[in-house]
């Protein structure tokens, strides 16, 4: 197994994330209907279907596939979505500039990059029960995972895990932003749409790493 | 869920594309499938009007395009802003080169979608300014007002700052009299059905049959209280109560008033609303100078009503009364 | 049922009291609380235009009440017609000295208590001539045409019948274009969801999910046929295949067309099917020369869709195009 | 017991009949709703109601207070009921006009009269699943019962049986006119309403009478 994998080749792991959010459309519509309008996984679906479509064949890069999935979310999907994971991936898709490898330094950075690029355009905090509170724990995680001297691969296990546990902590969550945020106290006990779907992202994108470190 | 349509991920576009087809003597295409304009826009030396925001509130936002009142439109799917690009393409066919005004709504998408055209814009030399309209009381505590949501007041605040550019004003101008409109208006919804949204499928909420819901939003937000159903007349005081103190309205004020069904309330219901609404008023000394009741702000087929009410002075007053044409309001 | 009303058994009353405070300029009372006139009604020396007919349907049958449009109104409770004596008085407030047309829709209780009236108002040497609309094609047989009901094509015949008036001409004159314009006019109905009335409670019948009644009436009068509900295209076609060939509507055709939503039915909807509309008419060398698409004839809150198309020769195209003003048609 | 009743002491029957129209509201409208517009009760609770506040007190004779009935049927009713049964009632009050009492051969004429009075207005046909087929087989039996020999009270009794029986044949009926028409076959199966707010009518009115009788 190598620790990290080539960007050019890479470019698979944004179709991997469209069927992720297509097979996931109606449980996330799903919780955010508890607490919002019920529309999370259609939004997802329909922009990263759009993105799909404009992939190619033969696949881009993977930085050139996270840019034509963000400009698609920017500039044509709108909502709230469009802007933050539009923000998240051309964030990610930066990092990854001048790059021939992503190994687990450059992953640091994407995910830190990331976590900045929602944080700027949203202005929410973490704990205000976003999908913020899914991405910071993760890139946290990852970080300390890789400078504790786990390799990239566990290093991106420990980051799935505490993907998992920032959006299972959302249920005890008020939301402080966005539609849920009007619900103050009964927002709470239910989870985050956008947690769920970054930590749907996320733990993809983890897979899909390793299988290539495999492969 | 019975209703009608083609995709349930493309009534955007089918609606769209019958809008044209009907009202080509009102609504323009642009080259952008979620902007449509005026067929006068860009209209040399005039400030350019610019709305946008989700589908589904029909005849709001794209009912609103017309002379005297939004010269440009961004459509976004339901229920979700429409995308930077779109605002952004929005502003480029409003601009008669004296700048444009993006009159619109407080939510999050929103927001950070016309913050990115307003950036992109500004890249081409176009300057866009903005007001956000948040005249929906119990969305937030009145110091926290600016957290408050858009609702039908916006309508309001497109007529006047339409009016105004039609009078010559430049950008400043224009902006500071829809703020001066959005800042003297106030609004509140009831909520008696949820909607379903048809690529969703099923009900965005529910409201417990018999009960209502005290200030919902119009995406179905959650509101202040859910009660017993009251009669008409209880409803009525009720939404004053909540709206009249906040701004507050008093006794001798002009005010103007809208009554708008939020889509599956009959309009019969809304005069009987009004009826009761009209006494208050009059009996609290206040004079309705402009009135609007129907459908003006929808929410799909949400059962419910919002009230919406604007203190005028004489400038709004003479820009309410200023001639306009579209599909959702007319003055002649 | 949640519904905004006071008193369920008074909901008329309510309703037409707020209309009567909100329109002033547009709706006046006379001395029969169930009989609004224009404020100029009695015109002198134009035939008066009279019609009425269940409440439930606004803006019918009084959003229709205006310039160039009806002098008085006879308004019946919910779903059901007015009295022999309001028709009578309404007669009455409409009559300028050249006779009353009172233009209705075939329903038992408006066919009874218009006879009654028009023979009470004969007996005080008042001229009243009828047209009773039959435009809803599903309801009964081409060769049973004189039982079907009357339903949206009702408002274009108000149209032609008040801007005929309006021309000058004389009482016979006028009855000639309105039935001429009935004659020529087809409708039918898709119904989606039943509506309720506040007295009764509960809906008046019932639709299964997913399915839609096919030809269905204005009070939920059952239709035709009940199926799965079909793409919005589908049903365009479904709805043209019923009343195109009924008068026929053929190539070349100058024609009218009214959608109307029947009250809940979200109005992108109506769009989305006037895009299949428009393009199956242009495909067949129709020529659309006056659009209506909004909620024009209602039905409470039920869902569904009523399309009307009335084929025209130069004189109802001249009586289309003519001014008029009231709160359901505007033209300028 | 005698055969025949004051008639300026029996407006009392018509509060009587409003009575029971109220008692009935619910029922009514259910069976209206099952092929009509399920507004029957209510439409007849509304104008027989309005006429209760207009009789007065003391009340007035019986053709007074039929006509007060009938003339707010019609004025202020409207729908198929004011017609209908304002023409009713006020033939009915016709045949009394000159009576100082109600017997037998006067209550012949009423039925007769009634009859007439609502097919001339609504120019239905017994058989077409309307209150004339409660109305038609009442007067009828009623004739026939009195010819053969049997007593005002008796005769009554014969009559509510066969109003009764009537409102029960319309089951099998198929509408011909009025809103259930448009039915067709589907209209097989149910009660007409008219026909059970008539044959109510009738019963009210025959125990009213028969009661006045013995007192
Ligand atoms: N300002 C923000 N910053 C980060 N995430 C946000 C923000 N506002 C909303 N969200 C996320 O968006 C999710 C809802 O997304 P979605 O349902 O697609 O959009 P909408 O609320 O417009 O219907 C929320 O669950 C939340 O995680
Ligand atoms: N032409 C008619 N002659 C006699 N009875 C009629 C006629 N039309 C309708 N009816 C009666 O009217 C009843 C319905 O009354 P109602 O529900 O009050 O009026 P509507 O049909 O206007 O809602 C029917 O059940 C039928 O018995
Ligand atoms: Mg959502
Ligand atoms: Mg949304
Ligand atoms: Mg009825
Ligand atoms: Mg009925």
């Amino acid at each position: 197994m190598t620790a990290s994998i080539a960007i050019k080749d890479a470019g698979g792991l944004v179709v991997e994330l469209i069927e992720a959010i297509n097979a996931n459309r109606g449980w996330l519509s799903e919780i955010d209907g508890a607490i919002g309008d019920g529309d999370h996984g259609i939004n997802m679906s329909k922009g990263f279907t759009a993105a799909g479509a404009k992939l190619g064949d033969p696949l881009p890069s993977l930085p050139d596939a996270l840019n034509t999935l963000s400009e698609t979310l920017i500039e044509d999907l709108g909502g709230s979505m469009g802007p933050l994971y539009g923000y998240l991936f051309s964030s990610m898709a930066d990092e990854l500039e001048g790059q021939e490898r992503l190994d687990a330094e450059v992953f640091a950075k994407m995910m830190h990059a990331a976590f900045e690029g929602v944080k700027e355009i949203g202005s929410a905090d973490v704990g205000d029960k976003t999908l913020l509170d899914a991405l910071y724990p993760a890139t946290e995680a990852f970080d300390e995972a890789w400078r504790s001297g786990k390799d990239f691969a566990e290093s991106l296990d420990t980051m799935s895990a505490a993907a998992e546990k920032g959006r299972d902590a959302t249920v005890d969550m008020v939301a402080k932003v966005g539609r849920a945020s009007r619900l103050g106290e009964r927002s709470r006990g239910v989870l985050d749409a956008g947690a769920t779907s970054c930590c749907l992202i996320l733990q993809t994108l983890a897979k899909g790493i390793k299988q290539r470190m495999q492969g | 869920m019975n209703r009608i349509f083609n995709n349930p991920d493309f009534v955007v576009e089918d609606a769209v594309r019958g809008y044209l087809k009907a009202h080509p003597d009102i609504l323009a295409a642009t080259e952008n499938a979620r902007v449509l304009r005026r067929p006068l826009a860009p209209q040399k030396d005039k400030v350019g009007i610019v709305t946008g925001g989700g589908s589904g509130h029909e005849p709001a936002f794209l009912g609103y395009v017309g002379d005297g009142m939004v010269d440009a439109v961004a459509v976004g799917e339901i229920f979700s802003s429409p995308s930077a690009k779109a605002f952004h393409d929005a502003f480029v066919a409003a601009d008669g080169g004296r700048g444009v005004a993006c009159l619109y709504g407080n939510y999050a998408g929103d927001n950070m979608n016309v913050k990115l055209a307003v950036k992109q814009a500004a890249k081409h030399d176009l300057t866009v300014k903005t007001v956000v309209a948040n005249d929906d009381v119990p969305s937030a505590p009145k110091d926290e007002i600016k957290k408050r949501r858009g609702v039908a007041g916006e309508i309001l605040m497109w007529k006047v700052g339409g009016a105004r550019a039609d009078e010559g004003a430049d950008l400043d101008e224009v902006i500071a009299s829809a703020q001066k409109a959005i800042d003297a208006t106030r609004s509140i919804g009831i909520g008696l059905s949820p909607c379903t949204i048809p690529a969703v499928g099923k009900p965005n909420f529910s409201i417990e049959d018999g009960h209502m819901e005290v200030g919902i939003g119009h995406h179905g937000e959650p509101g202040v209280a859910v009660m017993p159903i009251k009669p008409a007349n209880e409803i009525a005081d009720l939404m004053l109560d909540h709206i009249l103190p906040d701004l507050p309205f008093e006794k001798d004020d002009d005010v103007a008033l809208l009554v708008s069904g939020l889509g599956a309330t009959p309009i019969m219901e809304l005069y009987i609303l009004y009826d009761r609404l009209a006494e208050v008023l009059q009996a609290r000394g206040m004079n309705t100078r402009h009135l609007f009741i129907g459908n003006y702000f929808t929410s799909l087929e949400m059962q419910g009503v919002t009230l919406t009410m604007m203190r005028l002075d004489s400038e709004l007053d003479r820009l309410l009364s200023a001639p306009a044409r579209s599909l959702g309001l007319t003055r002649i």
